[in-house]
């Protein structure tokens, strides 16, 4: 048989680049897009005018910082595909390196503090990731766990981290930008907002550009990542830096813009494990999806004891409450692991789809 | 004759104990098709795992324009792409996401610059699209640019991984089968594609066949491998000719 | 001297209380690749509602027999609500899941039995008994003692009967097992069934040793360096691991623990098991092969 | 950059809109139960407004701690139960009270809390009663900024028993330092006088935490006051494993132990002294190593323990004869096992609870009989002097030690009695022991002025407001 080259076209610069996943949507939907987004932007800055002190300093404060956490752990487990349960350890470090620096070096910049308490934490991450240049799969824990133990000892143990009070529990300053006062819930709030905001804008396009393509290279064939020029272990310790740096800022924010305190024991495996159900319940490698998981986290137990008291009044135990809590989360993690793999932010994509699908044809 | 492009020296390999490659030399001149043929574990694979470093040799030498070939780490950078028998891709990610990491180890902009997408970064990410794009207009998969390629069928797989390995404009392409378990119609596709990057790029190609038809078509240097060892090297005619092959693949040149 | 032999034996004996909990571990990592997070909870489960039913009057045996029905039920429900729907799932998720069934088991234990804090006493001193100059806790003793038996059955019912061999197949090869006609589910759930009685052995002891309470659920994070020693599909990985992790620790928190006023034994044998991957990255005793996620 | 934003606002607005939603919802629901009403708003409507005081509670049921919580809560509970069905509530104000599971997580404590503060059914919140040292740290800027006490009974921060610097801060009866040094004052007392204690050895053996921790630097001051050996021994968090301690311990063996534990360590402590074969009968149980539920599991290794204690188990006080006869024979007992009423937590829990109310009818001598601010409450507990008369009237000599508070002193008791336990229950073995808060408070104040300082914070000045 004769066989015809198939034509090689070059590149044709004049033209416009070609469509792609990110282009690919047609223009009104783009200008519908940044609508949304600014509409949502501006709405999320009112937010504590619309909203009281509780939802604020009870609900949507740990959210963004469990979110910011939740983006950090799936850095490392949902897009490099390595087991991390040392996520609240690297927070813990954010946590205290920023009050330290705070403490030792007085009057630095909130967010100096916050930014520290990040590359701190990055600091620690490779140290504990780099392990994984050698340990695959479950072995892996091995390391993260010790990073668990090892900081929750380290902070407990050393009053100095603690600036040698008494308790060894450290209290945060009082919070404010430049001049700016921000003591007040809805202060707390938009300091949480300023520092999730940007960051959350990063972490979309490190998970959409070469960083991120990388990672999921490791994570689905190591082999094949290495052959198309990938540097892998450069790519494992890159994506624990970065995961514990998001992590820290997140720990930092839980102990200065939440709980205005924080023991080492505030860091404890179960913040560990919280985290990594975060992920899972949102959805692994997903931006989006560490915030769906964080807000089901955070909402989850909350709406189950308003629903308790709505449906049986005060009849019911909260201790009972409490635990059929734990067992219709523990049954809900299991559910979505065997039917929704890919988490909360799937079911809301379908949703989205079929939404959009059932308008066309109407329209 | 011109220097060739890989030249291959003694390499024997030994798997606990037995001999997978035995001795083996051969020179790929720059430019070529050559084809690895030979029957089932005669060794062809591994020897294309030597050649990308992902075995390293018990002895001999892998020369790559002339410099020795240490570890799969620097492949893609030295100009080599390969495809495997049973496809690597990242199961994962997006079609276009596959074919993109084919050129992201050119990439220079700095970390932050990726995650504030200034400098660098945009301007790599459009250029990267437009070589995928290219490529993935010619291989014809360009429509599924966006689907997961874990749920794509096996021949349009096949060519996300030819498209991957073609996108860097490498110096040399190693392909494994890449028409295996492939109907008439894919095969002479396939072909085409080989051929056309072939002759617009100057690409080297060595590739693993079964088909024989395919293969004294499609290339310029046939080398025949048997339980390890070197069986005949030369054009397709030579080869074609040698008796130490016919007796190895008795009658399969009746067609 | 003598203080030293005195360290190290507390040590191993209390090594020996680690690797009662690893191997529910290794039975279930053996069978179904499944890294069971949920075995703590299950001595949890086993000691707590073994303590309620003989603080209601149940004789010693009569609980134990019931205990031990529980627990080959729990193991079926297992096997139904968590191990079927997430066949074929990759193991990150299986191990996320068990985490998910942890969080089921200690709220049903503490739904069913409630938060008191229980002691459990099976009729063992902690006198210590004492030979040239070492004493030791007769209770340890009579642990490792039980710990031994307990290993010792395990080898036999895996030696001599059919499903034990089974099992072994599905270890070495789950597809040919399946070839041959084993039936998987089946199997899946004796293991998870004899995962449960181990459990229930080892709640015995521990909640003994500390009282049966919700930290029982907490012995798991003592098992883990065990098991990564050990290797994670490996029963002589794990008593090994378990001798190595409690005498190492038990001699660094009393001979290196002052020079950092102590208390290092939480990370302490993390540290360890890192040393010893970095030799081998897959344990003493475990298969390179099974490297998954 | 905008667009890459869109998806993450999403869940907040779903966060804000799904609670706001079932807050309101709440708003309708029954009274005495985990209602979350907007703060501060006055529902007149209901037949409960204007009658009421309300006592938020961030109890835990369930988690490692639960038997400390069950019990503390239950005896709360019960005796507010019984002043409202003895006496009709306080002054014909009906105490009313509300539970929210903590599980000892602090940041649930600080949800619990702001879900809590703003009152149930317009009845305003008295006080903050989280029985947790975590919580209440989180708690101390919020309670403060809010106006509403928070009560840290027998722990929380120790500078907070200066309560100029701490105004709503409340640790009542006893701070760790009192604690420490009532210990050592009773060793003393054992050894024959307090300058008996110069060579001896006493080791404490500490939970690995900040609580632990905190009473380090007192025991070393008092080893140095009296010239005794001390050595500090921590078992790490939870305390099931203690072998290695207590090896070290038969290496030292120590005159005294002192143990600073907390749940579960305390029982896995005793069964390994009784392993070294260490006399159990000098080892000390601080204020959270007191308990049933700290012996019980340890069996007969537990025998001849002796804990300190500023409310001793038993049922014979006259209060606990008044909640047997009122609450619980009327079936309205909050104890799920009726076996536990009048063990340790339970009273500390009905000490508590006689605490919070008599701040509450002092504070109505004051301001009036009718529901009363955070803020009124306040002045109430600053302004309890409980004497021996008093303690009569309530039912509750030996049970509750002679306690006055002040502007500047928001500790008022730093006593402690000592029982034994027997096998079976604790046997009050002292009469009232006094720390030396003489030479307490000024390392108390010490560490208040530098948290003031640091946190900006204005002292208040006492005598000018005693002049008010």
């Amino acid at each position: 048989m004769r066989i015809e080259a198939t034509p090689w076209s070059e590149p044709n610069t004049s033209t416009p680049p070609p469509r792609t996943s990110l282009f690919a949507r047609a223009s009104g939907r783009a200008v519908v897009r940044i609508a949304l987004a600014a509409g949502g932007t501006g709405l999320l800055l009112v937010l504590p005018l619309l909203v009281d002190d509780y939802v604020l300093s009870a609900v949507l404060v740990p959210l963004l910082a469990l979110s910011l956490a939740g983006i950090g752990q799936n850095f490392v487990t949902g897009y490099a595909g390595q087991l991390s349960v040392g996520s609240a350890a690297f927070m813990s470090v954010g946590a205290f390196a920023a009050y330290d620096l705070h403490l030792h070096l007085h009057g630095t910049p909130l967010l100096v503090s916050l930014a520290f308490g990040g590359v701190s934490a990055a600091a620690a991450g490779a140290l504990f990731g780099l392990p994984s240049l050698r340990i695959r799969g479950f072995y892996l824990v091995a390391s993260t766990l010790a990073a668990q133990f090892f900081v929750e000892w380290l902070f407990t143990k050393v009053g100095w981290f603690s600036g040698n009070s008494a308790s060894g529990v450290i209290t945060a300053p009082p919070l404010s930008i430049a001049t700016v006062d921000l003591s007040s819930p809805g202060g707390h709030y938009w300091l949480s907002l300023l520092v999730v905001a940007p960051l959350t804008a990063a972490a979309y396009n490190l998970a959409r550009g070469r960083i991120g393509r990388a990672w999921m290279a490791v994570r689905d064939m190591e082999t094949a990542a290495a052959v198309v020029g990938v540097r892998t272990g450069q790519a494992k310790l890159l994506a624990f830096a970065i995961g514990s740096f998001y992590c820290g800022v997140a720990g930092g924010l839980w102990a200065f813009a939440y709980l205005g305190t924080v023991e080492p024991h505030g860091f404890d495996l179960d913040r560990s494990f919280q985290i990594l159900f975060i992920v899972i319940v949102g959805g692994l490698g997903s931006i989006a999806g560490s915030f769906l998981g964080a807000a089901f986290i955070v909402l989850f137990p909350i709406f189950l004891d308003q629903l308790a008291t709505f449906v049986m009044g005060g009849s019911v135990d909260p201790g009972v409450l409490q635990n059929i809590d734990k067992i219709i989360f523990g049954g809900l993690v299991i559910a979505l692991l065997a039917k929704q793999p890919a988490g909360l932010a799937r079911l809301i994509e379908i949703a989205w789809l079929r939404a959009r699908r059932w308008t066309l044809r109407s329209a | 004759m011109t220097t060739a492009l890989l030249d291959v020296q003694n390499v024997s390999l030994a798997f606990d104990g037995i001999l997978a490659l035995d001795d083996v030399s051969f020179r790929v001149a720059r430019g070529e098709v050559c084809a690895l043929i030979g029957p089932n574990g005669a060794g062809k694979s591994s020897m294309l795992n030597v050649v990308s470093g992902l075995y390293t040799a018990n002895a001999g030498d892998v020369l790559f324009e002339g410099e020795r070939l240490t570890g799969v780490g620097e492949l893609a950078r030295r100009g080599i792409a390969r495809t495997f028998q049973n496809i690597a891709l990242f199961r994962g990610m997006t079609v276009l996401e596959n074919v993109a990491l084919g050129t992201d180890f050119r990439g220079r902009a700095s970390f932050f610059e990726q995650a504030l997408r200034i400098g660098r970064a945009p301007r790599e990410e459009r250029r990267m699209r437009e070589e995928a794009a290219v490529v993935m207009d010619l291989l014809d998969i360009a429509s599924h640019r966006t689907d997961v390629v874990g749920r794509l069928p096996y021949g349009l797989q096949k060519r996300v991984e030819l498209a991957r390995a073609l996108v860097p404009r490498p110096k040399m392409l190693l392909l494994d089968e890449p028409m295996a378990g492939m109907t008439v119609h894919e095969k002479r596709d396939m072909c085409g594609y080989l051929l056309g990057a072939h002759e617009k790029l100057g690409t080297t190609v060595v590739l693993i066949e079964h088909d024989l038809g395919v293969v004294m078509d499609l290339s310029d240097h046939v080398i025949v491998l048997d339980y390890g060892k070197k069986l005949a090297d030369g054009t397709p005619d030579h080869v074609r000719a040698d008796p130490a092959v016919i007796e190895a693949y008795v009658g399969s040149f009746a067609t | 001297m003598s203080f030293f032999i005195e360290v190290l034996l507390g040590g191993l004996l209390s090594g020996v209380m680690y690797t009662m909990v690893a191997i529910g571990f290794v039975l279930i990592y053996k069978a179904s690749g499944v890294f069971n997070f949920a075995q703590g909870a299950m001595v949890l489960f086993a000691a707590l509602t073994f303590v309620s039913l003989t603080e209601r009057g149940f004789a010693f045996p009569l609980a134990f027999i019931a205990t031990l029905a529980a627990m080959l039920l729990l193991a079926l429900a297992i096997e139904r609500i968590v191990l079927r729907p997430l066949v074929n799932a990759p193991p990150l998720s299986l191990f996320l899941a068990t985490l998910g069934l942890a969080y089921i088991l200690e709220g049903l234990a503490q739904t069913l039995w409630g938060t008191q804090v229980h002691g459990l006493d099976i009729g063992v001193s902690d006198a210590p008994i004492s030979a040239a100059g070492v004493s030791v806790s007769r209770f340890d003793l009579f642990a490792a003692g039980t710990a031994a038996t307990l290993v010792a059955t395990l080898a036999l019912f895996f030696r001599l009967t059919r499903s034990g061999v089974a099992l072994r197949a599905v270890a070495d090869d789950p597809l040919a097992a399946i070839a041959v006609g084993i039936d998987l589910r089946r199997l899946l759930a004796l293991v998870w069934g004899v995962a449960g009685v181990v459990a229930l052995v080892a709640g015995l002891l521990w909640g003994a040793r500390v009282g049966v309470q919700f930290s029982l659920s907490l012995v798991v994070l003592k098992a883990l360096p065990v098991l990564i020693i050990g290797g994670f599909s490996s029963i002589p990985g794990a008593i090994v691991g378990g001798l190595i992790v409690g005498a190492s620790e038990k001699l660094a928190e009393v001979y290196a623990g002052p020079w950092v006023n102590g208390g290092i034994e939480t990370w302490f044998p993390y540290f360890i098991a890192l040393a010893f991957l970095l030799v081998r990255p897959a344990g003493l005793f475990g298969e390179r092969s099974v490297q998954r996620v | 950059m905008l667009r890459t934003r869109a998806p993450g606002f999403v869940p907040f607005l779903a966060a804000a809109l799904l609670t706001t939603a079932c807050r309101s919802r709440s708003e309708n629901a029954s009274a005495a139960v985990l209602a979350s009403p907007a703060p501060g708003t006055v529902s007149p409507g209901k037949e409960s407004a204007g009658k009421e005081q309300y006592f938020p509670l961030q109890s835990y049921r369930v988690g490692p701690y639960a038997a400390g919580g069950s019990g503390f809560f239950g005896g709360f509970i019960d005796y507010m139960q019984l002043v409202n069905i003895r006496d009709g509530g306080v002054n014909g104000i009906k105490l009313t009270w509300s539970e929210c599971e903590t599980e000892y997580v602090v940041e649930r404590g600080v949800e619990c809390y702001e879900r809590l503060k703003g009152g149930l059914n317009g009845a305003p919140a008295a006080a903050m009663n989280p029985l947790s040292v975590g919580i209440a740290y989180a708690l101390i800027d919020k309670a403060t900024t809010d106006k509403i006490p928070l009560i840290t009974i027998n722990h929380g921060r120790t500078d907070s028993t200066d309560g100029r610097v701490f105004p709503y801060v409340f640790p009542l009866s006893l701070n760790p330092y009192s604690e420490i040094s009532a210990i050592v004052n009773y060793i003393g007392q054992r050894s024959g006088g307090l300058d008996h204690l110069r060579g001896k050895k006493i080791a404490v053996l500490y939970h690995g935490s900040p609580y632990g921790k905190e009473t380090q630097p007192i025991v070393e001051l008092l080893a140095q006051k009296y010239g005794f050996a001390s050595t500090h021994l921590e078992v790490p968090h939870p305390g099931t494993e203690q072998e290695s301690q207590w090896l070290q311990i038969k290496k030292l063996a120590p005159d005294w132990i002192i143990l600073r534990g907390w749940g579960i360590m305390n029982p896995v402590a005793l069964k390994n002294a009784a392993k070294i074969g260490y006399p159990v009968d000098h080892i000390i149980g601080n204020i959270w190593s007191n308990s049933e539920e700290d012996v019980i599991p340890a069996g007969a290794a537990a025998t001849g323990f002796i804990a300190i204690t500023t409310h001793p188990s038993g049922r014979q006080f006259p209060v606990l004869q008044d909640v047997d006869k009122y609450v619980l024979s009327a079936g309205k007992g909050n104890m799920t096992d009726p076996k536990r009423v009048g063990t340790g937590y339970y009273n500390l829990g009905i000490n508590n609870g006689i605490l919070n109310v008599e701040a509450v009818r002092v504070a109505q001598a004051k301001f009036g009989n009718k529901p009363l601010t955070g803020e009124q409450v306040r002045w109430g507990f600053e302004h309890i002097h409980i004497d021996d008369a008093r303690l009569k009237e309530l039912g509750a000599v030996g049970l509750l030690q002679p306690i006055e508070l002040s502007c500047s002193d928001h500790e008022g008791g730093g006593a402690v009695r000592f029982e034994q336990w027997d096998g079976k229950e604790f046997k009050v073995i002292s009469d009232w022991i006094k720390a030396d808060r003489a030479l307490l408070r000024p390392i108390i104040e010490a560490s208040s002025t530098k948290y003031a300082t640091e946190k900006g914070i204005a002292v208040r000045d006492c005598d000018a407001e005693a002049r008010l």
